[in-house]
């Protein structure tokens, strides 16, 4: 278990943190791996998030694509629930709204394997403070 | 102490900090309404929820409205109490309890003597804006305590006095909103609960809700009956209180008046319960010397302190909260039992009444004591050796009732053999009265000395618990007081862990003691009240020619003629009791 | 390529279904179906100027986009590469045109501080917090400044309570540590219970670390090692994604003992709410917190003097928390630019209501109603007229049309007779009664007051019967004046927050909606169509053919008429049920 | 000693018991511990009430004025699926109010009730966050999103 006992390890364990994501963003894999993020707050869950995740995660190991497949909290699109971010290696990520388990299989077959984009993308609409800095 | 400088309607104020706005306005003769606020000085004890929000004034700088009884004064605040905008919302605000209140007035027990209707009267509500449902609960009927909750306007007094005073967490709050109200738990009937009837409740009610169930009747009813020989007695404390239902200033002893009205409602026999307490005295005593002197012989079985016994609120409390100090307290009878049982018996013989043609009633400070009467240990074949106790309120309401023009009674005296008392029974109805008396005969009994000085300074006073040790001669006696059962239990806790070294304790249940009585006169939160009647019952001891138990003639008469001597079999029969373990066991099926 | 065209409901109105088919059938005719595709997308928050259309790589943003212009979409940029120059936004104040949206100011209203992390890390992972700089403004804390200076950076940053009142959040802390005493308490009240408002949830099952580390910092300002969490039972999934991140910040000894190796002890337990709304109130979910009723008590004292069991205590919300940590990062002078003059920093609301995008947003202080439920919120859901937007929940007001343009801060919101409250922000439009929203926001007043005070416990039951009675049709003129009387007083005279806002919704409702209620009191007529007791079922005696088919329909006997003859319905017998109406195969029935 | 008999599970109890233990008989934890003390009955009958008094050494009184100031505290066992329907304000203005009715129609029993059959209680709450699906309706730990009138029976009818 790691302890963080001084502001010093806070630092490197940060840096080491960022480095081990952005490797998972950016490493050798680059070209393979593909992040999905599904939103899972109550909202998501009360719409059926979870089977979507369960989906994905096994589709996708099905169809040997390389890919992390994680929970997050709310995106802010309640009324757009399941939402799912999905980010293809070197690419912007793309937020899908509505999905089904039918989108889910879209969204592997067009957008993953081939990057055509599909219907029912959510178009992010707010800054972070990451762009407020800039 | 640190000042504070400000205006109350224009007039500028100076009081210690921390004062409310309340006492501030007071201190300079500015008298802002309150109705649920109540405060006990003397006795630490005060009721500020900030609940009924009457008292609210203007504070310059201020958005809302403030409520006087819980917001300190500071420096340069500048308050109205009288604006309109103050005026309109105490009047609105009272319009919306009294919309949820019924219209009962003209019926309700507590006409004449209740603070909501003074408040509607006072403010001149003469129109309810604001109609609508209202609040009903479910009738509750115990032996002594009658609960209307429809007429409860959510003070809170009796949930403080049940619990943070008496600690007896019989009443709380309960539900939320509207439907929120004082309760015992599961909306139970009180005689199912934890209550011990000390009618503290009562006591501090500013209206009808809770009110105590009402002998006169049954009283009128004897007293209509030609067969029956009707004996009345009077408890030390009603004669310090009386006078105030009838517009006489607090602290007046009226016990002539007391005897004389008592006659002229048609008593047979008027006798005095300070009569009974000098017989306590002699049993209590005797059986503390006796504890005392196997204790100093070595004897590790017997249980000390003892705790005094005579009264019934007290009695209960134990009999619920502390079953397994059960066998500490004195075995000895409480004065009105005592009075039952010698009144049926002894002076039935000596006028040759038969116990069925004999009623006995008390006139008691007390609505515990209407319980105790009807405690089985205390009848013979079914039939009680005490009928009925009225409260010092009822007895009021009878003679109001019979046109018996009170303030112009001469006085007049007790009737004989029952009536005759010493200085030490009347004591009996002040915290630390009981155990002052009993030390006066527990000395002599003990030491064989005459005691020269009989006041007591030391076992006088209202801080809630007071311990004092009294030299017998030589030999160092650990006294303990406690009033208000919240301070008892304070006792009590020490005694359970076994770090009590008092030899005798005196418990009251009432804060003050019995002049401070549920069935009292309402003080309506004025301690002073309290603080004069005290001083009556001390006034009444000094001017008795008498002033010690063991040397009331007619108990000494007693003793020779009929109970042979104290803590005989005959007097153990009479004049002791034993008691229960009252606590909720819980058996799983 | 990609042509993205927008779907949302409001540019769906203006006929974005046909944008694709042309630009779908343009692409056929011109072979290139395979190398662009077309795609609908969900609201890109921009629907005043809509129909949207969207093209990437390029980010080229055209606005105000018709069928026509399909043609000439695909011809120009797609086949020669040169934008559709007409289409382009313009600056309103450079009247320049701008083709890249990623330089649309207007077109990101949204700033995300509370809600950083909220939908970008996984809750359940503290690394992936970590790597996005949570506990680095703790460990800033700790190592470089002294409470005294930390307080102050609070206080500079201008930060207000986002639970409600927006009391200076530097200056309460300053107040707290100025008590001394040997334990103190940090709270963060959790307890939200505005229907219709999960903004703390959203962040506590988004990004838990945030608030712990912002409490953590609050111990170390405050001079307390404890810290507590009053949670409401009805968010399991909020308490159980807390739970986890307090374990892990436990095991990375980032709660603990000697934190940082800074000799600065703090953990933190959590405590339960029960359902009581009235707990939002500090006294109140102290006592609460202490297991006993939910009741408050007068204040002063403060929680900062005598809180949790008696020793002080500095309660916050869980928005107000999770700003705290990029506070310190990017310093105060970073957050006192964003909001306005009074109101520092952003505001996250839950939009919600009669409104296409539902959701979670966060806006800076500043940003207008407007802007808020027509560019964020996609506008009014079917097409209907707006009528009013709800803020501050119970505790607040109904606004209308004329304060769309008031730019949203604690103080013009007050103005307008409205609060902030905690952020629930509901949508309302024509087919709202406004009598019955104030009637349905007093029905939960007087479900959740707590009975301690007599014009709440009274005042608000009696403002809701004579709602009730004024929805009913049996109002009268002067019932309006008592109302208003009543509400002032309660306003006036109530002990606790709860009590001193609870009339703003009738307040606010008789100010802007005046006219309703007297449509309701004079005309005894409900224009929204809500208040059956004021609607009648009319039969229009051209059209009925007599059938018969509604008397049979009816369930209370109120219609009678002929075979074949017109037929009347018994107004004083008639439920309002609205069977006849549906029966009726001739529309003959009409509801007035 | 006056025996109140309590027709209770003794395992439930024992267990109700360790409960009040782990909180170490703490007067202040009442709240606490009355949340588990509902996770194991399902809800909070008097007798349940007594025991917990008993075992924090708080009055019951006090104990049954906790239980019914806060609204999450039940003295009615539930049904084997409770419907709770949000009336939140989003929902409300999406038609909440229609969908009780419609439940209260169809089961004809009232908010706070339990059906007679045991198998269905009715119960309002506010907001469960997911005012994006306004009306909502959870029955046990499902949620049902925009539901309208006419959905109810459907609801229902999975149980069945």
């Amino acid at each position: 278990m790691v302890q963080v006992k001084s502001l010093a390890d806070l630092q490197n364990l940060k840096a080491s943190l960022q480095n081990k994501l952005e490797l998972r963003e950016k490493g050798e894999k680059a070209d393979s791996l593909v992040q999905i993020k599904v939103a899972m707050a109550t909202c998501g869950i009360a719409s059926g998030a979870k089977k979507i995740m369960e989906y994905f995660m096994n589709e996708l190991e099905k169809r040997s694509i390389g890919a992390v497949v994680t929970q997050t909290g709310c995106m802010g699109y309640c009324y757009a629930e399941p939402t799912v971010e999905v980010k293809l290696p070197n690419q912007e990520p793309v937020v899908f709204g509505y999905v089904d388990l039918k989108k889910v299989d879209e969204i592997i077959e067009k957008y993953i394997k081939n990057g055509e984009l599909v219907n029912g993308i959510i178009p992010v609409n707010y800054e972070t403070i990451d762009d407020n800095n800039k | 102490m640190e000042f504070v400088n400000l205006i109350i309607d224009n007039k500028p104020v100076k009081v210690e900090k921390g004062t409310s706005i309340l006492k501030a306005a007071h201190s300079v003769g500015i008298d802002i309404p309150t109705l649920c606020y109540m405060s006990l000085g003397d006795m630490n004890i005060e009721n500020k929820p900030g609940g009924c929000r009457i008292c609210v004034v203007e504070v310059e700088g201020r958005k809302n409205l403030a409520p006087a009884c819980c917001t300190d004064a500071h420096t340069d605040m500048v308050i109205k109490t009288n604006t309109m905008r103050v005026l309109n919302s105490r009047r609105t605000v009272l319009e919306l309890i009294l919309s949820d209140h019924p219209a009962d007035c003209l019926i309700c027990a507590k006409s004449g003597n209740c603070e909501l209707q003074s408040m509607a009267h006072k403010l001149g509500v003469r129109k309810i804006h604001y109609k609508g449902e209202m609040s009903t609960y479910k009738e509750d009927f115990s032996p002594t305590i009658i609960r209307d909750m429809d007429k409860c306007i959510m003070c809170r007094r009796c949930e403080m006095m049940c619990n943070k005073v008496q600690t007896v967490g019989a009443l709380w709050g309960i539900n939320r909103g509207f439907q929120s109200v004082v309760s015992p738990a599961f909306e139970m009937d009180l005689e199912k609960s934890t209550c011990t009837y000390c009618g503290q409740c009562v006591a501090v009610c500013p209206t009808g809700a809770l009110t105590e169930v009402d002998h006169t009747n049954q009283v009128i009813g004897a007293l209509a009956d030609p067969k029956k020989t009707v004996v009345v007695q009077t408890a030390p404390a009603v004669r310090a209180a009386l006078g105030e239902e009838f517009g006489m200033k607090p602290g007046t002893l009226v016990t002539g008046k007391l005897t004389a009205a008592l006659r002229r409602l048609g008593f047979d026999y008027v006798f005095d319960t300070d009569f009974a307490a000098d017989l306590t005295i002699m049993e209590e005593g005797t059986e503390l010397l006796g504890r005392l002197g196997r204790h100093l012989a070595g004897d590790k079985t017997v249980k000390l302190p003892m705790l005094t016994s005579c009264c019934p609120g007290w009695v209960n409390f134990f009999e619920k909260q502390f079953p397994e100090l059960k066998d500490i307290p004195s075995t000895a009878r409480s004065p009105q039992q005592m009075f039952g049982a010698i009144a049926k018996t002894y002076f039935a013989d000596q006028i040759k009444v038969e116990r069925k043609d004999m009623m006995v009633i008390s006139v008691m400070p007390c609505l515990a004591k209407k319980w105790e009467c009807q405690r089985d240990e205390f009848a013979t074949d079914g039939s009680p050796d005490v009928d009925f106790s009225i409260s010092t309120r009822e007895l009021a309401n009878l003679i109001k009732g019979a046109n018996i023009d009170f303030n112009s009674l001469p006085d007049e005296e007790f009737d004989n053999p029952m009536g005759e008392s010493t200085g030490a029974g009347v004591i009996f109805g002040t915290t630390g009265g009981v155990i002052e008396a009993a030390v006066r005969t527990a000395y002599e009994l003990q030491t064989k000395k005459k005691l020269e000085k009989v006041d007591f300074e030391e076992l006088r006073g209202f801080e809630g618990v007071r311990e004092a040790t009294i030299d017998f001669d030589g030999l160092p006696i650990r006294i303990g007081i406690a009033h208000g059962l919240g301070n008892a239990r304070k006792l009590l806790e020490d005694i359970k862990a076994g770090k009590s070294n008092f030899h005798a304790i005196e418990i009251m249940a009432c804060p003050g003691g019995c002049i401070g009585g549920g069935g009292q006169p309402l003080h309506h939160g004025d301690s002073s009240i309290l603080k004069a009647r005290q001083m009556a019952l001390y006034e009444e001891d000094k001017n008795k020619p008498i002033r010690k138990s063991h040397e009331n003639p007619f108990i000494v008469k007693l003793y020779k003629e009929f109970l042979g001597k104290p803590m005989s079999e005959k007097a153990h029969h009479l004049l002791h009791t034993h008691y229960f373990d009252k606590k909720n066991e819980f058996i799983i099926e | 390529m990609h042509l993205l065209v927008c779907g949302g409901t409001g540019c769906r109105a203006s006929a974005s279904d046909a944008i694709v088919g042309k630009l779908q059938k343009e692409l056929d005719e011109k072979n290139l179906q395979d190398e662009v595709q077309v795609v609908m997308t969900g609201c890109f928050g921009f629907c005043e100027k809509g129909p949207i259309v969207k093209v990437l790589p390029d980010n080229t943003f055209y606005v105000q986009v018709t069928p026509d212009n399909a043609k000439e979409i695909i011809e120009e940029h797609v086949i020669k590469g040169r934008k559709v120059e007409h289409l382009l936004y313009k600056d309103p104040t450079t009247k320049k045109e701008i083709s890249d949206s990623k330089h649309m100011g207007f077109y990101k209203k949204q700033l995300r501080i509370a809600l950083r992390n909220c939908g970008v890390i996984n809750p359940e992972n503290i690394d992936e917090a970590i790597a996005r700089d949570a506990y680095s403004a703790l460990a800033k804390v700790l190592g470089e400044m002294t409470p005294e200076q930390a307080i102050q950076e609070m206080i500079d940053s201008g930060l207000r309570g986002r639970g409600g009142g927006g009391f200076p959040t530097g200056l309460k802390w300053k107040i707290a540590l100025s008590n001394k005493a040997d334990q103190k308490y940090v709270v963060c009240n959790a307890d939200e219970g505005d229907p219709g408002a999960f903004m703390d949830r959203s962040i506590l099952e988004g990004d838990p670390h945030s608030v712990i580390e912002a409490m953590a910092i609050n111990g170390y300002c405050i001079g307390a090692t404890k810290g507590l969490v009053y949670i409401r039972a009805e968010y399991p999934l909020a308490i159980e994604r807390l739970k986890t991140a307090i374990k892990q910040a436990r095991e990375y000894g980032l709660l603990g003992k000697n934190i940082l190796g800074t000799g600065f002890d703090f953990d933190i337990e959590l405590r339960y709410g029960a359902g009581a709304f009235v707990c939002g109130e500090e006294t109140a979910l102290i006592h609460s917190m202490e297991g006993e009723r939910g009741e408050p008590t007068f204040k002063p004292p403060f929680p900062a003097e005598s809180g949790y069991l008696g020793k002080p205590t500095n309660v916050n919300n869980v928005e107000t928390y999770a700003n705290i940590p990029v506070i310190y990062l990017k310093g105060a002078n970073w957050f006192n630019k964003i909001g306005t003059d009074k109101s520092k920093g952003t505001k996250v609301f839950a939009l919600a209501g009669k409104i296409n995008n539902v959701g979670l947003i966060e806006v800076p202080m500043g940003t207008t109603l407007r802007e808020v439920i027509y560019e964020i919120g996609g506008g009014i859901k079917d097409g209907k007229k707006f009528k009013a937007v709800q803020t501050g929940g119970p505790s607040g007001g109904c606004l209308t049309e004329k304060h769309l343009d008031t730019p949203i801060d604690y103080d013009n919101l007050i103005a307008s007779g409205s609060m902030m409250g905690s952020g629930g922000m509901i949508v309302m439009d024509e087919d709202d009664c406004m009598v019955s929203i104030a009637r349905f926001y007093l029905e939960f007043t007087v479900e959740e007051s707590c009975g301690k005070c007599s014009p709440c416990r009274i005042g608000n039951k009696r403002l809701h019967e004579q709602l009730d009675v004024i929805c009913k049709g049996k109002g009268t003129k002067d019932d309006l004046e008592k109302l208003k009387n009543l509400s002032l007083v309660i306003k006036d005279t109530s002990l606790c927050g709860l009590g001193q806002t609870s009339p703003n919704p009738v307040l606010s409702t008789l100010d802007n909606f005046y006219h309703e209620y007297i449509e309701h009191v004079h005309d005894k007529k409900c224009r929204a169509g809500v208040c059956k007791d004021l609607m009648k079922y009319l039969i229009d005696n051209e059209h009925c053919v007599g059938c018969t088919a509604c008397a049979r329909v009816c369930p209370v006997g109120a219609i009678a008429g002929e075979r074949k003859g017109p037929h009347t319905i018994d107004q004083t017998i008639c439920i309002k049920c609205g069977a006849c109406m549906e029966k009726c195969k001739f529309n003959a029935i009409s509801v007035q | 000693m006056s025996s109140v008999k309590i027709k209770l599970n003794p395992k439930e109890v024992e267990k109700l018991k360790e409960v009040c233990t782990s909180f170490n008989n703490e007067g202040g934890e009442l709240i606490n511990v009355l949340h588990k003390a509902q996770g194991i009955f399902g809800y909070l009958p008097a007798e349940v009430q007594e025991i917990v008094a008993a075992e924090l050494n708080v009055p019951v009184a006090k104990v049954y004025g906790v239980v019914t100031f806060y609204s999450f505290f039940t003295m009615i066992p539930k049904g084997l699926h409770p419907i709770s329907v949000c009336t939140g304000t989003a929902c409300y203005v999406r038609g909440a109010e229609k969908v009780l009715d419609e439940f209260r129609r169809r089961l004809k029993i009232q908010v706070g009730e339990t059906s007679a059959d045991g198998k269905f209680s009715l119960s309002c709450l506010r907001c469960v966050g997911a005012c994006g699906l306004a009306p909502v309706v959870m029955v046990g730990e499902k949620v049902y999103g925009r539901v309208s009138p006419d959905g109810v029976a459907e609801i229902l009818a999975e149980y069945e």
